[in-house]
């Protein structure tokens, strides 16, 4: 069976896309709550008695944007090779196979078209799952087409990371990705195309280091871990304890880097908000001059 | 001090030291078995410089006396004039960013800068940026693309500064923002990674039309500590770390990541100081002979080209 | 609470509620005698506010209760939502800025915001921007350039911040850049002195193609006080100050620095937000659209050319 | 007589433009030691002894910058109206009259032409003596002139700045003079001229907060006050004692505001290096398309 309609054909299950904690029941981390798992599920992975937001699977923060019925998968027909035939605690070919496997997908990304309340966006969703997020060089490559595909059919993108930063074991080309997805970019800016970032929980390194901070706006996800350097390497910098809140959304609002912390039960509107008013500016002043000539 | 693999050759050398002190001394005619030893001693430098191991290039990316990037400002180019400051946080030592001619050419210089010493070293964060370098590269960016300057870009880091500060005052933001000012350049843009080019923190000021690296210097991801420490959860296999990352400048165009090595002086640049300059500067003005002739536009584009096509994957079967 | 000069009229509007309550608990028909006081009444607000001395229009600025930015904000744009943060130094409770409708068409907003009370007013800094207010506000400059969003900026500010923190992250040079930043915008850009227009503070988002002002707002190189204080040794010389220095919207208009004022409904924006707002909207939504046929580079132009003309001087005899 | 000619006439003597202390010998500011004027004066009003920086005469800074001969005035057509009819303790217009006697010139500022090290550039000269060196509109305009003319020209522009600010007795249209300044530097910036920016003591107020900031290089002399507030109305404030070095030159460089502290020695020197070097740039993108054809 060929690899890309196993894919297609597996519709992800429980076990394979959610990572909020296990059981029928569960202990919420932020009020230590007994929640039914259910009921977490229908609010859409956020704790019904303290808001607490859980990571959420990919198909479910799709259902969570998308309007029904509108998404149109566009990622999915490459994998990673396995350039520096990295090999540590076992092989890269073999930890990417396993999480294919297991996620139902080629890699930590899914991309593709949707309306977003009607509007018109190329919709960029990673998988922490699927190894950490971590951006390689499949990664890199999807959201690359995402954007320069979504400046030739005229949507704007909007993009929901979760990471932990570079894929290790691509080395070098790993890196090279923080500078692919930016440069994608341009071409959406070339076009007056909004693009708008959410950041949710964890999203660090060369993710946070890229594409996810050049958002035209930026929402984070309440509680959100977003860093550049992860809180135990700047612990081991500092050699002292890390103030309480540092580099959750909340702080990072406070410092300005930021534009919302917007909930999930929020964030379709916000960010359909924000996309019907960036996208109704003045016609292009080249344009200006024909469109008075023959009105 | 030599490295723990150039030991065998300062052990020669210095033999071969001790016995023309004793020929002379003696006045005994020892030239052929002088001559003798000197061609094994070219010969053992050739054959360990040309068989390094990764991690040992590692060690010479970051030997103490291995050129700087002021060494560079102030040899290879002519006139460097320092600019402080980003006009918005502070002025950062450990980038240092200016105006210089090279070989008559004005030039926008920026380099990231360890210290030479270990005061320096301290003043230099030991080349590690806060946000504040990075802004203060931004704004040569600006001022390179009004004046229609060249930039050149030294890049010699271990990573952006990971500290309270820095985290708060957008070390991403601005590394992100540092990539996609620089990619926008309308001007022509060399990078050489000189020493040690520390992930995104190298990377920041590495978005050029051509990005060099000298034979020894080290372009990753992560640092073979790092990674080993997350991979076997032990610092110590950092050589193994080094291994599998392929590192090395060698590595580095065979992956596409580099458009060029320069080759440094046998015994490494760190042994050699000023060929490794001079060796630089040629490289630096022949690329940019290059790229002047073509639009920014074009310089532009061939940038979103060269970093755009990056990276290694296959269809899904 | 009224302000000094509005005791006369409180006091007849307090006897009239009197007369009324009076009238309908005796069941007396006063209404010849309340209709005469009525009329005083009009009269009197009229003569009042009419004929207000600088330093009473000074206090209308100031007035509790007066429309601040986010009331306008809320009520004469729809829509509105804010968004944060310089993405550099902070995110400056005392501007406040967004996008917005405003009768349908998306704008950028950015306004200068006093407190509502003391608590508020501690948050917001008393309407003082630190550098990061400013920064914010080139932010939103540049959103606006990139998606041809026009710009309304609200002013109202005693000034910009002046304390250490703002001195170290170079309060002087955010001015000057928003200043330039915001003459170069290709997009139409209005601005409304709503309340208190405070020196480089308030010009530094207040470079706009069209510079309107309320009719009992004020716009001033120095403050009443320290203008006194400076030139009297005396604070308490305020009101001689304000006097000389000509800040009420009429005297702006004769001296060209401001285009239009906006009438206020009688007795002041405080005394009637929902017509000050009205009437703030009603010209927002004519000056934009004299402006929006405009080309990007002739609105630059004419920016250059509206504020490249101020000033009075003579030829030397 | 004609008032232009009287200004013109006028030599300026010590007691009209030089700010450093008075007399035959003075002890000296820095170092407390005793110095002959004389020996002060030869030495650009800076302490044989400590190097402390004092103020300088206009004319003196001319002498500094432009080679010899070529200095050609632009200033002095235009002189101050009373467009308030301010009056404080002494009507405006009386003030003026009696700086413009005591100084020579009509308001706080000298323009021209010049060679600098053989770099045609338009020079402007802030004079700190004339009413504190604040910026009414002929500071304003003559400033603005400037800078347009020599973008007309083809020149560099050196601003050299003292000032307190804006001048109150013009009311909003001194404030205005910050945006006039800052938009005429734009002339330049089109032509892609530079504009170096020597920030001496004091520059604080609105001077600062405009195009004394503005610079594409600025350089401090060194201890020179720079501010946009000043230091009386900080600490009325903050209620507290400022730091030691505040708001000074070396304190700015530290903070990333000036590109360097540069000693009035090596002023010259610098600005010429300066303005070298940015004006190498490589030719126009829109003249290259041509100029390969040809060649
Ligand atoms: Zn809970
Ligand atoms: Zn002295």
């Amino acid at each position: 069976m060929a690899l890309e309609r196993w894919f297609r054909r597996n519709k992800p299950t429980r076990k394979e896309e959610d990572n909020s904690p296990a059981g029928l029941w569960l202990k919420c981390d932020g009020c230590h709550a007994q929640i039914y798992r259910k009921d977490l599920v229908a609010n859409r992975y956020v704790c019904p008695e303290c808001d607490h937001h859980y990571r959420m699977p990919v198909d479910a923060r799709i259902d969570l944007l998308a309007d029904a019925g509108t998404f149109e998968r566009w990622s999915g027909h490459i994998q990673a090779q396995d350039p520096l035939e990295f090999e540590d605690t076992q092989p890269y070919t073999e930890r990417i196979e396993k999480a294919q496997k297991k996620h139902g997908r080629p890699d930590a990304i899914v991309t593709g078209a949707a309306e977003l309340d009607g509007h018109a966006v190329a919709l960029v969703v990673m998988d922490f799952a699927f190894l950490g997020g971590s951006m390689g060089s499949v990664v890199g490559e999807e959201i690359a087409r995402a954007a320069e595909r979504a400046a030739e059919e005229g949507r704007s993108l909007v993009a929901v990371t979760a990471s932990g930063g570079a894929r290790m074991q691509e080395g070098a080309l790993s890196l090279m990705q923080m500078a692919k997805t930016t440069v994608a970019l341009g071409a959406l800016a070339e076009r007056r195309l909004p693009y708008v970032s959410v950041l949710t929980d964890p999203t660090t390194g060369g993710v946070t280091a890229s594409f996810a901070t050049l958002g035209d706006v930026i929402f984070a996800e309440p509680g959100a871990l977003i860093s550049f350097a992860g809180p135990r390497v700047i612990q081991q910098t500092i050699r002292q304890d890390l103030p309480e809140g540092f580099q959750r959304a909340e702080f990072l609002l406070q410092k300005g880097m930021v534009d919302d912390v917007v909930k999930r039960s929020a964030l379709k509107g916000r960010v359909a908000q924000v996309l019907k008013l960036l996208t109704a500016g003045l016609p292009e002043p080249t344009l200006e001059a024909p469109r008075a000539a023959t009105v | 001090m030599p490295l723990p693999f150039e030991q065998p050759i300062e052990d020669l050398a210095a033999k071969i030291r001790d016995m023309r002190a004793y020929a002379s001394e003696q006045q005994i005619d020892l030239t052929e078995e002088i001559d003798a030893l000197q061609a094994r001693l070219d010969r053992l430098k050739r054959d360990t410089y040309d068989n390094l191991t990764r991690w040992q290039r590692v060690q010479v990316a970051r030997a103490p006396g291995r050129p700087t990037g002021l060494d560079y400002l102030q040899h290879a180019f002519e006139g460097f004039t320092e600019l402080h400051g980003d006009r918005t946080l502070g002025d950062d030592p450990a980038v240092v960013t200016g105006l210089a001619t090279l070989e008559g050419a004005s030039v926008v210089v920026i380099a990231q800068q360890k210290g030479r010493d270990t005061k320096e070293n301290i003043h230099r964060n030991f080349g590690m940026s806060h946000p504040s370098g990075y802004r203060k590269a931004m704004r040569m960016f600006d001022l390179a693309d009004k004046f229609r300057l060249p930039v050149v870009t030294l890049i010699d880091t271990p990573g952006a500064y990971p500290g309270l500060a820095a985290e708060e005052q957008g070390q991403a933001w601005v590394i992100a923002e540092s990539i996609r000012r620089m990619s926008e350049l309308t001007v022509p843009a060399v990078s050489v990674v000189i020493g040690e080019g520390g992930s995104g923190g190298a990377l920041a000021i590495g978005v050029a039309n051509r990005v060099l690296i000298l034979e020894n210097a080290i372009y990753s991801v992560i640092s073979p500590e790092s990674c080993a420490a997350i991979l076997w959860r032990d610092a110590g296999e950092a050589e193994r770390a080094a291994e599998a990352l392929k590192l090395t400048s060698r590595d580095l165009v065979a992956l596409g990541v580099v458009d060029r090595v320069i080759d440094e002086p046998l015994g490494g640049a760190h042994n050699d100081r000023d060929t490794a300059i001079a060796l630089v500067k040629e490289a630096l003005v022949e690329e940019l002979a290059q790229l002047t002739h073509m639009s920014g536009e074009r310089l532009r584009r061939a940038r979103y080209e060269r970093f755009r096509a990056l990276g290694r994957f296959e269809a899904v079967a």
